[in-house]
């Protein structure tokens, strides 16, 4: 009984995607899909919550853990969850037939990312990374434009495919070399396996999958292209929910790697860290220069908040996985902002160009402030997360010494500015189209969760404090294990 | 003696066919290869000692996988079509494919693999131990994959059907 | 036959199969570089599995998820194949290139 | 009543009106000009009330605290911030009022004074925050609530052009100051200001004078930023696209006051570092002397202050590098009051010419607008350090802390430079009293309306006395007061009075004014009379080699700096181009890229 209470929240998830799936086959109205599909995730979400303090493993020991890092990790996949089914009931820029079908994809996946979380595993471990990936997938080809949903959804795939092969091919040599598959006993041996280089190619690898999730050079080709062609709730979900479980696995990953004191010389895996975050922070802005679409742009922008969040994450310190923590809770909230408001201006567009937003300030003035809020997160103006997470995830790399490092960071958060100010001042500053001037209502849910999310956005900037607590705890949860 | 020929011939079926397969120009030809490949690795598993496992090799690999994409071939004309093979795009993509080979085997040839005092027979671990495992200590896996595999067949349906609605 | 030996097998079908990949205009193909890719993996488990591994059950469990996903991995991928086929008449990998910059 | 609880008030009043304003009386303009108006009074009463109280014991609360870090958010009320916040509080306020009458006939009426109360909300909360962070948080909202008021025209291209500029220039000194907090943070575990400077537990006894250098020259890169020095200074001449009033506040008491307050408050570190006094010093002499050189060929007359706003920073910063806290101080202080005065004035004219050519105001009639010609006037003596008012006493304790601390050659060029000041100031005070062509008998010129006056009055008044608060600055500053003989005040009046003369025999002597202007101070005149020969030499040799320089500086200025900086935007979207056009849509090429990095990175991570 304590098992099945262990994994409540993965469970209520995958129930509630079989009873979506169920009033599927009985052929119940979109409204109603949405209906159950959403009061899931919310019971999912109150699951996590009463999960959050448990510790345990609920099968064979090793395979899977539940501590205070994945359930928070958990609850905020659900949050996010639920902020990306209140964008979903009835999007107009996906095909007519699949808008029944989307909260069902958007279950199964995040019931996928929730086992991402707590797999200890590594075959667990790349179950969960298809699992989630399948129907995302399956999601971006049913754009309302096929001819752009397929060509981004099989080039996504392709890239995607190729990426869990590596980390497949890379896992079976940290399998060789151990001659187990359990993190554990991994880290356990990791004196002895420290010593082989071949050890850490192999988890250069098998991190390949996760960085590719991540969006981290050189696996960043996708998500520009992918943000840009999907049906903007799908988009949503892959910049929001699916960041977070590949940031959670990456800071699994490498606290196995080096986090403990008694590791070896972890030096070169995160000199090649340290240079493929650099390329991902220069790429991704310098890119985002020249956008001309919000979505894209958003894309690149996250490229480089990978760059960001490796940043802090190859100091190997607590310090460091407690900042990642700590603003990816932030960065979900920030860039779900964004999105809610490209998926209400683009709500009957293919796509969402940065021209759609002009007059915003009249159409809207609750969206235009919500964006005010996002922008400025991601620019990384206090008083949001976005100044105070950042300063977290640099300080972690100074305190590592790695000086050059945070000046490259800081100077490239500093041309970002640039890019984010232009979508501020179509915003606020020109004159909508013609062909758009209506007022723009947002539905009250979406209302609502913007709130929360702006809410969340403000007070972490402002009182860090009890976020960082719960971070720094889980982190200490995630140490605990190895 | 004459397991080591045997194995040695699997393993070079299997290299000449996944090579065959990168190299040929015709799209059947290639799924040909991947046949021929996929043949000698469940040759290869066996060897390694795992009947069971080189059987499912060849009943889902090579009967389902192989033949589901030369269905997929019949289904669509244009898909089996011969595309113009760029011999600079060959090369290229070939040497940054050795450079990794050149990097991995240089590797793997240096390292020292911690070796079991004496390999298993292929008597100790049969059909009840595999599925043993997988409902006792790799049960998340064994659920996970049959998540999976709906997941993939309800999207496939979902995704190749054709569009009911004309709005 | 060492464990090298295998390793340097499935190395090659890894290469082959990114050749295939990187160099292959049809995606058809190039999904069958990716099948090389993932057999180069279980190649790797079953030969670790032999030589190397605690419990020698593990290896084989694994194949066979792997054998399973990709086997899912092919029938999504063949599906959305099929839409990008009947939205452009082709499957040229070439010739898919609209969404850039 | 409890400091802390009086500094809250100070601090955040402003930011409620701001709330309010924006938030529910967009349309109701009244409201929220007396919304904004009220937050700015209490403000101001309140930080007379904190000054009057004295200086008082730190306060602070743990904001944030992780392992061996510790953040905390809290007040000082020492000297420097108690005086400084008064003064801050007071210009705000009058920059409010005067906004009243000048932005009586825009539109956008409300959005603007919420902004103004933004910026004075940013700045006090820097000015008393006690922790760096904290004080950086602010440091950014002061940048961000500038950045809205320079772009306030968003409909001028160049305004928003240029509220970009300075966003992103400041940003890119702001990278340092950050990097240098944080190592700061690294190294000490605290950003607790008082801790951090205290003499024998502080940063100074933890680190290595190198390791101090980086650190303070990291976070001198953050105060040339804000205080728009060499070679980060293009910013300001541009920010003058905002509305005058917005000017007057960032050019005296907050924006660029920022920088320079910021280096007094960390004082002891950058004194601890010779390295760092040098490097300061340098640059300040350099921006001095550049900035004065091109206001002598500008004629805008809001870019003519601007330039003299740049070399006053770098005076101030040159004297507390020197080691002269009071002057650095004093200067800071009084610069904010009369450069205020200047830049109202400015307005005033502005407002009714409706054009930023002095010549072009003298002609029409500026001077016949007497109360605000006054100002003007005795605005720019202040500046140009004429005795008594307030900028010859700032001006002659910051050369003299130069003088003491040895620095000699310093001493020499700034002592030109304040020449130059004085020159250029008026050269621009004879364009408006000394029109080159007699004035027509044009009866529309009158003076502005009271809202407009009242604070030129007020801060005219602060001029003629601000010389009287060296004594209670000092007191509250715990320092002493220093004592000057008439001798060694004699280079700084010298070399003010030979400018302004210079200035006369230029631009006001030759005309048909030349009378009027002579009686008008005949005191000037007889005073200079007796060095006929240094005029001569001057007009001989260099004035021509002055305006060689200054027209060398200046093409320096718009073709280098500044289009440099404009032709580093374009190289970087350029660049940002290209690395778009990486993303070719080939997804093969994609993933052959992913691979080779992957091969190399496992290369060098096998070949260790």
């Amino acid at each position: 009984m304590a098992n099945v209470l262990l994994i409540l929240p993965e469970l209520t998830i995958f129930l509630a995607a079989i009873l979506v799936f169920k009033c599927l086959i009985l052929g119940l109205s979109v409204l109603h899909v949405w209906r159950v599909a959403f009061a899931g995730s919310l019971l999912g979400l109150g699951a996590c919550l009463i999960t959050l303090g448990m510790t345990g493993e609920p099968f064979h020991p090793g395979i899977y853990r539940v501590d205070l890092f994945s359930q928070l990790m958990k609850t905020v996949i659900a949050a996010a969850l639920v902020l990306v089914l209140v964008l979903s009931d009835s999007p107009p820029v996906m095909r007519r037939d699949a808008w029944r079908e989307l909260p069902f994809f958007l279950l199964l996946s995040s019931a996928g990312l929730m086992m991402m979380t707590s797999a200890t595993e590594l075959i667990t471990l790349y179950l969960a990374l298809e699992l989630s990936a399948f129907p995302v997938y399956a999601l971006i080809v049913l754009h309302r434009d096929r001819r752009m949903g397929s060509e981004g959804a099989t080039k996504y795939m392709l890239q995607g495919m190729v990426a869990s092969a590596v980390t497949l091919y890379g896992m079976s040599f940290i399998f060789g070399l151990s001659g187990t598959t359990y993190l554990s006993e991994i880290a356990a041996a990791l004196p002895e396996l420290g010593s082989q280089p071949l050890f850490w190619v192999g988890l250069l690898l098998l991190l390949a999958g996760f960085l590719f999730k991540l969006a981290l050079f050189p696996f960043h080709f996708w998500a520009p292209d992918t943000y840009f062609s999907s049906p903007h709730p799908v988009a949503t979900f892959i910049a929001t929910v699916s960041k977070v479980a590949a940031i959670a696995v990456l800071c699994r990953m490498v606290a196995v790697a080096g986090w403990n004191e008694a590791s070896i010389d972890g030096e070169t895996l995160r000199i090649v860290l340290i240079v493929l975050a650099v390329a991902a922070m220069t790429l991704g802005n310098l890119a985002a220069l020249v956008q001309k679409d919000f979505k894209r742009l958003l894309g690149y922008s996250a490229i480089a908040h990978a760059g960001y969040i490796v940043v802090a994450l190859q100091a190997f310190s607590s310090l460091g996985h407690t900042a990642i923590v700590f603003y990816t809770i932030g960065y979900l909230a920030m860039t779900w902002i964004c999105f809610m408001v490209a998926c209400e201006v683009g709500r009957n567009r293919d796509t969402v160009p940065v021209s759609a937003l002009a007059g915003l300030w009249q159409r809207s003035p609750m969206l235009a402030l919500c964006l005010l809020i996002g922008i400025f997160g991601l620019t990384g103006l206090p008083p949001t997360v976005g100044f105070i997470g950042k300063w977290f995830l640099f300080s972690a790399a100074l305190e590592d010494g790695q000086f050059l490092l945070v000046l490259i960071a800081a100077l490239n958060s500093a041309v970002a500015v640039y890019y984010y100010m232009r979508v501020l001042r179509v915003a606020y500053l020109l004159e909508p189209a013609k062909e758009d001037t209506g007022i723009l209502a947002p539905s009250p849910l979406v209302v609502t969760g913007a709130m929360v999310a702006c809410l969340v956005v403000l007070w972490m900037g402002v009182a860090p404090n009890y976020f960082w607590e719960i971070a720094a705890e889980a982190i200490v949860a995630l140490g605990a294990t190895y | 003696m004459i397991a080591t020929l045997v194995i040695a011939a699997f393993m070079i079926l299997a290299m000449a066919g996944a090579i065959y397969a990168a190299l040929v120009p015709h799209t059947l030809h290639c799924i040909i290869g991947l046949g021929l490949t996929l043949f000698g690795v469940a040759g290869i598993y066996l060897y390694l000692g795992s009947p069971f496992v080189a059987a499912m090799q060849i009943l889902i690999y090579i009967g389902g996988i192989s033949v589901a994409m030369v269905f997929a071939l019949m289904l669509s004309v244009s898909l089996a079509k011969k595309m113009k093979h760029s011999e600079i795009k060959v090369i290229l993509s070939s040497i940054a494919a050795i450079l990794f080979l050149a990097v991995m085997a240089r590797l793997i040839m240096t390292t020292e693999f911690p070796l079991r005092e004496e390999p298993a027979g292929a008597a100790a671990w049969g059909v009840e131990q595999i599925g043993h495992g997988f409902l006792t200590t790799y049960s998340p896996l064994f659920i996970g994959l049959a998540i999976c595999l709906s997941v993939a067949i309800i999207a496939a349906v979902l995704v190749a059907r054709r569009e009911a609605d004309k709005s | 036959m060492s464990l090298s030996a295998f390793l340097l097998v499935s190395l090659v079908l890894f290469s082959a199969g990114l050749v295939a990949i990187m160099s292959r205009r049809n995606l058809v193909t190039i999904l069958v570089g990716i099948e090389l890719m993932l057999n180069a993996a279980s190649i790797n488990f079953m030969a670790f599995n032999y030589y190397t591994a605690v419990d020698p059950v593990v290896g084989q469990i694994i194949v066979l998820v792997i054998i399973g996903l990709a086997a899912a991995e092919v029938a999504i991928f063949l599906s959305i194949l099929m839409v990008l086929y009947r939205a452009r008449h082709d499957v040229d990998v070439e010739e898919i290139r609209e969404i850039r910059g | 009543m409890n400091p802390a609880i009086l500094a809250i008030v100070v601090i955040f009043t402003p930011l409620v009106a701001f709330a309010t304003a924006m938030l529910f009386c967009m349309k109701a303009h009244r409201i929220a000009q007396g919304l904004i108006l009220g937050g700015g009074a209490v403000s101001v009463v309140g930080a007379f009330l904190l000054l009057l109280g004295g200086p008082s014991e730190t306060q602070s609360i743990v904001w944030l605290s992780s392992g061996s870090l510790e953040l905390s958010f809290g007040f000082m009320f020492d000297g420097l911030s108690l005086s400084f916040g008064a003064v801050v509080a007071l210009i705000t306020f009058l920059v409010q009022v005067y906004s009243i009458g000048y932005m009586h006939h825009d539109p956008a009426k409300t959005r603007y004074f919420a902004l103004l109360g933004l910026f004075g909300w940013a700045m006090l909360g820097f000015v008393y925050a006690v922790d760096l962070l904290q004080a950086l948080i602010f440091w950014e909202l002061v940048g961000l609530a500038s950045f809205f008021l320079i772009g306030f025209w968003y409909e001028k291209p160049s305004a928003s052009a240029a509220a970009r500029k300075a966003f992103l220039l400041t940003r890119i000194g702001d990278t340092g100051l950050l990097i240098g907090i944080l190592l700061i943070i690294n190294i000490s575990g605290m950003a607790h200001i008082p801790a951090l400077l205290d003499a024998e537990t502080g940063l100074t006894t933890m680190v290595s004078e190198g390791t101090l250098t980086l650190l303070v020259l990291l976070i001198f890169m953050g105060i040339m930023g804000k205080s728009a020095q060499f070679p980060l200074h293009t910013w300001l001449p541009d920010a003058m696209e905002g509305p005058t009033p917005v000017s007057a506040l960032l050019h005296s008491a907050t924006m660029v006051a920022a920088g320079v307050f910021l280096f007094a408050r960390l004082h002891p570190l950058f004194m601890a570092s010779e390295t760092a006094i040098l490097v300061v010093l340098c640059i300040a002499i350099f921006t001095a002397l550049m900035s004065a050189t091109i206001a002598m060929v500008e004629t805008d007359l809001k870019k003519v202050l601007a330039y003299s706003s740049i070399g006053q920073l770098a005076f101030m910063l040159a004297a507390l590098a020197a080691g002269g806290l009071l002057a650095g101080i004093l200067h800071l202080i009084l610069h904010a009051v009369f450069k205020a005065l200047l830049f109202l004035c400015a307005g005033s004219y502005i407002h009714h010419f409706e054009t930023n050519d002095m010549r072009e105001i003298g002609r029409r009639g500026g001077r016949r607008m007497r109360w605000t010609t006054a100002g003007l006037v005795i605005g720019g003596a202040s500046l140009a350090g004429l005795p008594p008012l307030a900028g010859f006493f700032s001006k002659e304790e910051v050369l003299a802390s130069l003088s003491h601390g040895g620095y000699h050659l310093i001493w020499f060029l700034a002592l030109f430079a304040a020449f130059l000041t004085a020159y250029y100031t008026f050269r621009m005070v004879f364009f408006i009293i000394l029109p080159d062509r007699p004035l027509e008998a044009d009866a529309t010129v009158h003076d502005s309306s009271p809202v407009i006056l009242g604070p030129i009055i007020f801060l005219t008044i602060a001029t003629v006395l601000g010389g009287l608060i060296l004594g209670p600055l000092a007191a509250i500053l715990l320092l002493d007061v220093p004592h000057h003989s008439l001798l060694s005040m004699l280079p700084a009046i010298l070399c003010a009075l030979a400018g302004v003369f210079v200035a006369w025999w230029d631009f006001g002597r030759s005309r048909a004014t030349r009378r009027g202007f002579v009686g008008a101070v005949p005191v000037l005149h007889r005073l200079f009379s007796r060095k006929w020969y240094v005029d001569d030499v001057y007009q001989a040799v260099f004035a021509r080699f002055i305006q060689l320089m200054a027209t060398v500086l200046h093409r320096v200025e718009v073709d280098l700096l500044d289009g440099g900086a404009d032709r580093l935007a374009d190289v970087t979207r350029w660049t940002g181009g290209w690395t778009a056009r990486l993303q070719s849509g080939w997804v093969q090429a994609y993933i052959a890229s992913g691979v080779v990095v992957v091969a190399l990175a496992g290369y060098f991570l096998g070949s260790r």
